[in-house]
């Protein structure tokens, strides 16, 4: 174990399985200078056979992927800010996600598809969507979505040694956020929740950028004398439901948190997996902290009105313990 | 324009006529087919202009890689796909080249280099560029061609595959078929300039033939390949032909008495001068390559061969309809 | 009132608020001969400058619809299937569901998007798509979805003349059903959910193609002894949540039918929002009627066993009203 | 290459250069300001390409439509666009054009036809082409001008547009600003072929200018909008020129010790010989249409000027933070 920080433990990733396995390429738009910077150091040790700079064309981008990776190869696909994704859906959304089915199981496509997302940075609306509900509902697509700077290196060695296309969302900002990387060689499994902190009152389910004000929040809600359970599901597709509803049948009252837009978004999707499956545990309506329906605003105050946060985190959750259910 | 000797033999020649009139009897069972209502979904056919797929794709190697079109049946009999797997395929069958989960606008054949048929248009340029792109970082002579139609022209995909082509010298074919038409359209409705010019805008050699011209198909192909093959990087042919049938077999209903173009207009693209079967048919008595006698063996041969295929497709079982929650990842399910 | 196809209805809007309003304009592929039925005789009535057929380069259509709003017209642009949605999503997601926030309210945007969604025609992966969750997560979009010819012709309208981009998604093959279509001029009003059927055991909401199935299930239902409640939101944004928490507050029970894939779905959504607010009456899980997370396979025996129908929503709804809470 | 007379007179090229001078001023003291950390978003600057922006909008009316990049902040100013609102937009104030929600990358004002920078590469090209379809059934004389960077040029979109231009003749103008990188990627890494061969594909006449020569954009962009007022259509302009700025103004930080260029070439560009700003001042002084005192006086304007919108920023409250909610559709809450 060593802390770093979480770009760190990408570039570490990428380095690595870039060395484990020949047959592993990365391209993008200004990749080989690393603008994103979890690429750096690639081009002089893997050359550029390996490490493209491509023309800005995101269109034909995800299409490549698809051609490259049913050729043989282990694409990663670097889409800079997770808007660029838009610009290159239809090959995601009608080939990536398809053709698997569509060409009867002959399709492999092993795909690492890296994006960050998420506002924070005064970025505006065209470089800070959380848009990735869009690409939970396509069907033939996992989503992973680490917190953490150990679970970002092990969720990318799983994706890029994975046969399946991947896209790993990078919250934006947290690069430089630090955290405890195991040694050596390991990956973090596809489909395994992982409950950051016990307690017992209520759960709070956390996506990605959202894990940390999640915890900030349950270390106030204690002192408070709430005790909150703090669940990262890690991995959105697939999602670990069993250990959602697990904690839930525990605490009876669960608050899923969640950077995308309310409608349609993961957190919505949680919680009627919530009231689906875990409906005679549940002792409070479920609640859901996500950004409205809105695109991001530039203005650093308008910013902070939209994005979960760790008091609105506290304020929803100690309504949802203190008072009758609804 | 070819910059290497590129002619067909007698020998290739035949092989070529044998594909095209397979291609066509295939065509004709499924627009029979289809009147009939033996089909599920739609189908889109490719007679009229076999001699581009075949004069391309017999040049092939079955480890070259080929995208198509939602009008790929020809493409895919022309890279050596099984006419009964993709009979099968289209009845819906579990036996189909896709298992039934794909249809008529999705037969592919991995196995053989064959990424697919595509509903999308446009969707095939940029998967047929990253197998090119593999092919060149694998260092071998594998090509990889994209065939398109002139309306898939208009995608900017188009030409950013075009560029990328061209930066990284890829081994790879554009292979335009101009049938003159994108659904009801005339291509000259939507289509500024010459396509052509939009390839040679990139530094990309180009070729502009008479896509109902199998050998002119053959030679312009053949050069393409043989610059390819050599790191010679990307080539653009526009092969200009004619659509015969409907955008798809639906179309009467479709129009409602709406009119694209007149009766006469198909007739004349279906004379012994301008159909590309009966020109190569022609041609091969005019060199002495086969006899009346043995042509006409070759297509009884070739119609046990389409009967064949539909019998298979027939007696093939439904579709497994479990398969969609099995298919959709490797090893993980829906 | 007349009994009218789908499809009829649809046309008559288009030839009704043409007429109106020498602003409106339709372009899109194929639209002169229309493709889709539903743009016959436009040509002939409203010429060139109005109806158009555009290259295939969904891209730039959306731009353009957005460039041409902007520039006072009222732009009808028709995307054929849904799928090519994708195609030209960029400009829906980045510029047309972010513009008029960006610019700080600047940017109107009258844009009607039309386009076919939905399986049952064994037309594959690529023309069957129910992709509107994606659509509706976006923000700045309104998506409204037609069950009936009634509907369409007044929600086409209301589309039409609004100043807000709008998706109207038609089910595909239902354009030759038949209902009841009010004489004159008239608008069906956003953000209205329509009571189809009352009933007090539970509330099934089916959204738009969904809505049939949905009834027949209800009329067999009530011969089995449950009486169902039958609503149709009719536009998804703005979502008419008033009325199917009212729903379910009487019934205490709700499904929710929707041909989207499940994970992210508007089901999904409407059931968060039914355990959030309207928790207390519930006396049972809400259940999702969806497509589940595959694409459309084309065999018809496949497709059949994916698209939510009639079957399925007796044997979920019998389940709920039977069983005791899970 | 003109069809028509556009050479500007002295009082042209008077206010071209204030306008220029304008822009360079402004982006300099974006510059200081955000290394003073006083801005809360990134910017992207313009600095050394303003001959461009200028020359072609002092041509056009208000009524006129352009749309812009990410690098817009002298397109905006170009067209007319205040410097106050614009300064007040970055600072992230109510008082900004854009009321502080869209910022630099999408400082706009519909009302003077500046349809908005735009953080998405190529963007505008379809939202500029769409305003020309309008403006071609207004039948009025209204053109669309798209700016667009050397990098943009490689997104479909651009293509794609080219073609509808030609095909519906649109008064439209494409003016793509090739100042030799995208990001940090040299242009040369990624462009197959030229530029404005991509044009002539289409049939769209084209010009390829020295961009930092104010007086050549001058004539190019006039001769463009006579042929596009004229009912022409469209046109395309390749002006050369060069990014002094970085890619964006946090670059050295991203950078993290990698390099693109040498200091050495950016230095190139700023010689008197080559800044727009300097030959143009050059050029005013040596035709008499000024003097050393008189364009001493102008930059003084000029500066006060810019002390006046940064003022103003400074001064104004914080932008809404309720205005998301309210501003997202017309008529009806988000
Ligand atoms: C992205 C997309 N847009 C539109 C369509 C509908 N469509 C199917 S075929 C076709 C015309 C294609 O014309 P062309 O490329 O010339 O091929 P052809 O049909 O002539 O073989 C269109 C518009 C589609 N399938 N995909
Ligand atoms: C669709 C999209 N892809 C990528 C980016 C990231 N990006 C921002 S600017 C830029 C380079 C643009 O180069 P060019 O068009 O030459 O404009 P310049 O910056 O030189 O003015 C890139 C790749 C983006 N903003 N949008
Ligand atoms: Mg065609
Ligand atoms: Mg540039």
């Amino acid at each position: 174990m060593a802390r770093k920080r979480y770009i760190q433990a990408i570039n570490e990733a990428l380095h690595e399985e870039m060395a484990r396995d020949p047959k592993v390429i990365l391209f993008g738009e200004d990749v080989e200078l690393a603008i994103m910077g979890d690429a750096r150091g690639l081009l002089e040790k893997f050359g550029r056979d390996r490490i493209r700079n491509t023309p800005i064309c995101e269109a034909t981008l995800t299409g490549m992927a698809v051609g490259a990776a049913s050729a043989g190869y282990r694409v990663i696909l670097h889409m800079m800010f997770s808007n660029f994704i838009y610009t290159g859906f239809d090959a995601i959304a009608n080939q990536m996600a398809k053709l698997r089915l569509m060409s009867g199981g002959q399709a492999v496509m092993p795909i690492t598809v890296i994006a960050a997302y998420g506002g924070g940075g005064s970025n505006a609306a065209q470089h800070s969507d959380s848009g990735y509900p869009a690409l939970v509902n396509l069907g033939g697509l996992n989503v992973v979505m680490p917190a953490t700077p150990g679970d970002a290196k092990g969720l990318l060695k799983t994706a890029i040694r994975g046969n399946n296309p991947t896209f790993f969302l990078e919250a934006i900002g947290r690069g430089g956020e630090q955290g405890e990387v195991p040694d050596g060689d390991y990956t973090t499994p596809f489909g395994k929740a992982h409950v950051a902190r016990e307690g017992k009152d209520l759960t709070i389910i956390a996506l990605g950028s959202m894990l940390k004000p999640a915890l900030a929040a349950a270390g106030k809600l204690e002192a408070a004398g709430i005790n909150a359970e703090v669940v990262d599901p890690r991995t959105i597709v697939p999602l670990d439901q069993a250990a959602l509803i697990q904690s839930v049948r525990k605490t009876g009252r669960a608050v899923v948190v969640d950077e995308a837009r309310d409608r349609c978004s993961v957190a919505s999707h949680i919680a009627a997996i919530l009231v689906d499956e875990a409906f005679s545990s549940l002792k409070a309506p479920v609640k859901r902290v996500t950004v409205p329906n809105v695109c991001m605003p530039y203005a650093p105050n308008a910013e902070r009105g939209v994005i979960p946060n760790e008091e609105r985190i506290i304020r929803v959750a100690t309504e949802l313990v203190r008072s009758k259910a609804a | 324009m070819a910059t290497t000797n590129t002619v067909p033999n007698a020998g290739q020649l035949v092989a070529l006529y044998e594909r095209m009139l397979l291609i066509r009897r295939m065509e004709e069972r499924l627009r029979a087919d289809n009147a009939a209502g033996k089909l599920p979904g739609a189908v889109h056919l490719y007679i009229g202009q076999e001699a581009i797929a075949a004069a391309v794709c017999l040049q092939l190697k079955t480890t070259d890689w080929i995208t198509s079109t939602h009008r790929g049946h020809g493409h895919f009999l022309a890279k050596g796909g099984d006419p009964g797997a993709m009979m099968a395929e289209i009845w819906a069958k579990r036996t189909g080249i896709c298992k039934g989960m794909g249809g008529s606008m999705h037969v592919a054949d991995y196995s053989k280099g064959i990424l697919g048929a595509n509903g999308i248009v446009g969707g095939g340029f940029a998967i047929a560029t990253g197998a090119a792109f593999a092919a060149k970082l694998d260092k071998g002579d594998r090509v990889s061609v994209a065939f398109f139609g002139d309306g898939a022209s208009n995608q900017g995909v188009f030409m950013e595959c075009l560029n990328v082509s061209s930066l990284w010298q890829l081994p790879m074919i554009f292979v335009c078929e101009h049938n003159q038409f994108s659904e009801f359209t005339p291509a000259k409705d939507i289509t500024s300039g010459e396509i052509v010019d939009r390839a040679r805008a990139f530094k990309i050699p180009a070729y502009v033939i008479d896509g109902n011209d199998a050998q002119a198909v053959w030679e312009a192909a053949g050069d393409a390949l043989a610059r390819a093959r050599s790191g010679g990087g990307p080539s653009f042919i526009e092969a200009h032909t004619y659509r015969i049938q409907g955008h798809l077999e639906a179309e009467d209903l479709m129009l409602g008495g709406g009119k694209y173009r007149e009766k006469s207009d198909i007739a004349a693209w279906q004379t012994k001068e301008k159909d590309p079967v009966s020109r190569l048919h022609a041609k091969l008595i005019a060199q002495g390559a086969a006899t009346e006698a043995s042509l006409e063996a070759l297509d009884e041969k070739i119609l046990a061969q389409v009967e064949a295929a539909v019998k298979f497709a027939e007696e093939s079982e439904p579709a497994d309809p479990n398969l969609p929650f099995e298919l959709m990842f490797v090893g993980q399910s829906a």
